[in-house]
């Protein structure tokens, strides 16, 4: 199959295109994503294609650009409704985990909810406390809508288009400072990626390092790295989705590594590590050579200053040296 | 004791309606017996007597084909859209037989079929989905109406602003139908809303006031509704408000008609002056004299299907752990 | 100490009652907490003795309600903001996180936010899919806020004057079905425990079991009943607050039992037992005889048919199984 | 060119707002050199050059034990505040001097001294901490009002409602001045909003309507303000409007006004016909002619200030680790 290397912003663009002109009823909503071109530009040429009606500009109302997306969606459209950042999304809570989430359930299969949240996320340059989190776990902790999150342009489009042709509700969360990056990417309008599959990113025998999303990279550059250096093989496992949350490969990977690190963007309390490593340890605890380290961003709140913020974030760097915790 | 008034409307209309307010009616008070003895179970229980004729009047003024979304107080909206009583009482009791299987209960009673798309639990949840439901109904050309009720406290919620706010902008079909019952849980409309004539919020969004409706009157809530659907059709959201009174208080943690006098007395006045049965009856009686007998029929027979309801969903069975694990997701069980 | 046996509705009334006799800026305001009584009768009588400035009704909106107690607080007020149920604290996730857990640190100790929002927590009794939830792991996610939740009328009285004396936001979650349950409380307008400390409900030697809430009661009905049956003794340890959260007096019970069950009335994922599991491993791995299990409800949204409801949820039953497990 | 319009004001007065248009101005220009530099750092800058007249004159309508509250487009509002130009700039480069210590940024000034409760970043956030503010004065019986700035955009979220809605409840002396200008980011306040006369909106809530006033107008802004201020010190929430328009567009991202020429143009007619600048110097001119030696040092003053608040800034130290995590929590650290 043909590839070509674009961003993940073009990944992201090239799946919302492709599925908005493969089926009707896929459209799209939310601030600036219009006229301005889409506050990341992955709605870039959007508004000129296939106008106001499918691209659809909303005032500043994020309850209301998710509730109106579950209507929507329940009345048989397939709403991609863009909220901006994940931080706006903590005024969509409600919309997305009492409705989206509950009403196949609630009204026991009357009603389907085929809806695609899709929300900027992740901290570092300085965007402050309230514009930082990364904040997938609180959504994921609660049952009846899938949450993704790529790590890769590949990825990001195979991902995407699952989720809009998928019947459930999803929120996706893409990493602002992965737009930029490329990847190989299927020059085909049918890559589609299973949901609810995490995938082996880097193969290794020493150390199971697990991540998603911006997580991924720090891995991968601290598996090159400590390969380089130390002879040491990460393998690396990128999750991809928080839910339907796939430990599958993790469980393998670990009982031949017998060591694990989880990596991670967000906070590190009742978080993705807490949720891994739980579960390790319930798996697999005739495998534990060590116990699993968590590598997350500090407990504290975002500063504006560049210097203290860096300190704050986890780096392959803190990968690094939580890898050779778990060696001994 | 309410005036009589006549009207052009048929006489089978009238007395189609007089046959739904009574059913309703004795419905929620089948229900409410059914909860002291047991037989409704649960903390949560929103009778709708006393509205009855909101919903009647406003429902008999849509097709088949437009929209129905409300809040949890909706067992009587569900029966005046047409749904059978049998599978929404057996909701009730959380059979699975049920409407919603057993799984969404009282507050959460819906019919794809009728288009009926749900009571909501959450207060102002339902705004932003009527709006994406008027959003399909543009998109898809289609020449029908979204009919969102709301209680008078549930207006106070950001999200009546930002759903009704987005509806206006994108001139969308739908009638806000504000059931003003004047309290909201225990607080009154003057402690919750600084504007207490709902209907003029209207003016927020740059859409149609509709007007305040004497809710009390299923032919003056028809010819409302009608009017506003119209309208609504053809250019753009309505906010409607409809002034009602609630005869079983909140719901049945709601004590407050035991212990404060002002409340029980107002109750009284609306019951004697304005229920919706009698205001009814007055109007049949003035346009079409002599239908007592048959006013005694429909009764009968709204007690015949109440009572079939109740054996229906008594006899049914209860979910099963299939039924507990089962649409959480489309295709997927939540135990993989 | 005086003491007398009182529900955790009036310990927690007293506790009210005498933190607003005490400081004339405390005062409540939330949906129905005046003419109504309050919804769970907490504030019985308050707006006929403190009157209604002190005892604020008001309309439906959580996030002014939230956001407005931030505003008071700033300001100089002590704002016990009643949330109705933690259902509708989602409106007010904003308000929380980014207003009331973050403006302490955004503005460099500026300002303080010194209130408490409480909210009636927990499952059960048929409320279904969007009142039944008990999230509390999610608002413990966050830096900058406290996450309160007793398990008994005592630790209630003495959390929530803690709570509220304390300059620092506080979550404070109720567990309806704790409300009428009595226990000896201090007759004494100054007990006040200390904020993030758990405390040993039961003392055991073989298997150290985790809980907080409602959770407390299961495990220690199952505690009764596993040394009666088996003659197997369990620790029961309290956490109270899920931040800031108190695991020592967890590693001390593990380094002696090497066993370990955490019991929450949570989802499962992203939630309290992920985090102990996660931690202890990290700090007792050495102590570890086998892996810590969880007992949570069902990663399910929950149905309104009583049945089936039961059958999602955790019980001492569900408690004493694990216990038996982790024992092997 | 601006009309020349006279007044009574004092001619100190003017000049005084005068200089503090001027500052404003030559600050936020300062700040976009700054950004270009890589001074001044980060994904978010919004200026307000434009909107100068608007805080000035309102501001100017208030005493010192007056509350203020703004959104991220905060610099202004924070000089005509009377905070120090340098502990501003210091936060704007994320200095430890800076008024919120680096840790907020220029979306996030604030200064407690000033009773200047700060800018905040999520839109409407901050309109309920107006009411938990006004809350407080009126408990305390104090005899102060809040002023709440907001955006056009920000009107539509549901914390306006909510906020808004419990102020008029409560008769709150709050003062919810709207700077409208035109447009949220890329969305004409046309395409956000049913009434787009905002002020229009004080219906929904039975309070006071000020009306529109010229935001570009300082006296204008000074008298409307001064009204608004005396009426919600008496008897509770007043709703204004004022128009003005941006200069940088939205912040440092915008690249609209490089391709839309509608935008561009606008942009030149609102800076060659009502500029703040322009406008009050008609009106010093009709009132107290041949004040230009006098305007020329002002600026120069402001200059002076604006260098001085850079050289302070670009020497301050950077926060250190014990800043990052001090002020998490009153009375703990994190780590514990
Ligand atoms: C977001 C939210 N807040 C609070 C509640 C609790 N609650 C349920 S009904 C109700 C009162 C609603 O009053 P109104 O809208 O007037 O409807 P009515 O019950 O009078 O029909 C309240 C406060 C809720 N369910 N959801
Ligand atoms: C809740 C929320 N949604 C979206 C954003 C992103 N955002 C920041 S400013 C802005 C536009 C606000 O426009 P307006 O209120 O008119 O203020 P202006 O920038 O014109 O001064 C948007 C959408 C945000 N910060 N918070
Ligand atoms: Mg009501
Ligand atoms: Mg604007």
């Amino acid at each position: 199959m043909a590839e070509k290397n674009i961003s993940m912003r073009d990944a992201l663009r090239d799946a919302l295109r492709e599925e908005m002109i493969r089926d009707e009823r896929v459209f799209i909503m939310g601030e600036e994503v219009g006229r301005w071109q889409g506050t990341h530009r992955v709605t870039r040429g959007f508004y000129e294609e296939f106008g106001a009606e499918r691209v659809r500009d909303t005032p500043i109302s994020e309850m209301a650009i998710a509730g109106a997306a579950v209507g929507a969606a329940m009345a048989g459209l397939r709403p991609v409704a863009e909220l901006m950042t994940i931080n706006f999304a903590f005024l969509s809570l409600d919309a997305m985990v009492n409705h989206a989430a509950k009403i196949h359930y609630m009204f026991n299969g009357q009603f389907t909810v085929p809806l695609v949240f899709r929300a900027a996320t992740g901290w570092g340059n300085q965007a402050t406390a309230t514009h930082s989190h990364t904040p997938e776990p609180i959504f994921a902790h609660f049952p009846g809508m899938y949450v993704a999150m790529p790590s890769n342009a590949r990825d990001a489009k195979g991902m995407l288009k699952a989720a809009i042709r998928d019947d459930n509700p999803v929120l996706f969360s893409e990493v602002i400072a992965l737009y930029p990056k490329p990847s190989l990417v299927p020059d085909d309008a049918d890559f589609v990626l299973p949901i609810g599959k995490s995938d082996v990113k880097r193969e290794g025998s020493d150390v199971t390092i697990v991540s998603f999303g911006r997580g991924v990279e720090w891995s991968l550059e601290a598996a090159k790295q400590l390969s380089e250096k130390d002879g040491i093989e990460c393998e690396v496992v990128d999750l991809r989705w928080l839910r339907p949350l796939d430990l599958d490969p993790v469980y393998e990977s670990f009982k031949k590594t017998n060591r694990c690190v989880v990596v991670e963007e967000s906070l590190p309390m009742y978080s993705v590590g807490s949720e891994v490593a739980a579960r390790l340890q319930e798996a697999a605890f005739d495998y534990m050579d060590a116990p699993v380290r968590r590598v997350s961003a500090m407990d504290v709140p975002l500063p504006f200053a560049r210097d203290i913020e860096l300190m704050a974030l986890p780096s392959a760097q803190k990968v690094m040296t939580a890898v050779r915790e778990v060696l001994g | 004791m309410a005036v009589e008034q006549s009207t052009t409307l048929s006489r089978e209309t009238l007395l189609d309606w007089y046959y739904q307010i009574v059913l309703i009616r004795q419905f929620e008070e089948r229900c409410d017996a059914l909860y002291k003895d047991h037989k409704i179970t649960g903390v949560y229980l929103h009778l709708y007597s006393g509205h009855e004729a909101v919903g009647v009047g406003a429902l008999a003024a849509l097709g088949t084909d437009d929209h129905v979304i409300t809040a949890y107080r909706d067992h009587g909206i569900a029966l005046a859209r047409g749904v059978d009583a049998k599978p929404l009482m057996a909701e009730m009791m959380g059979k699975r037989t049920g409407v919603s299987g057993g799984k969404g209960g009282s507050m959460h009673l819906a019919s794809r079929a009728h288009n009926f798309w749900g009571g909501y639990a959450i207060v102002g949840g339902h705004f932003p989905l009527a709006t994406g439901i008027a959003l399909k109904v543009r998109y898809m050309k289609e020449p029908n109406v979204v009919l969102c009720f709301m209680g008078d406290g549930a207006t106070n919620n950001g999200y009546f602003h930002e759903a009704v706010n987005m509806a206006a902008v994108w001139d969308l079909p739908v009638i806000w139908l504000i059931e003003n019952n004047l309290v909201g849980m225990g607080t009154r409309i003057e402690d919750s809303s600084g504007q207490p004539q709902l209907h003029k919020r209207a003016a927020a969004y740059g859409i149609k006031d509709g007007g305040r409706v004497d809710g009390q009157n299923v032919v003056e809530m028809y010819e409302a509704v009608s009017q506003a659907a119209a309208y609504a059709k053809k250019k753009g959201p309505v906010l409607l408000e409809a002034l009602t009174y609630r005869y079983s208080g909140h719901g049945v943690s709601d004590k407050q008609y035991n212990v404060r006098e002002d409340l029980a007395s107002e109750l009284k006045q609306w019951q004697d002056a304005r229920d919706p049965i009698n205001v009814l009856r007055g109007i049949i009686n003035a346009s079409y004299p002599g239908a007592e007998a048959e006013l005694k029929a429909l009764e009968d027979r709204a007690d015949g299907v109440v009572e079939e309801s109740v054996k229906f969903a008594d006899e049914s069975p209860v979910p099963t752990y299939e039924d507990l694990i089962s649409n959480v997701y489309v295709g997927r069980s939540p135990l993989d």
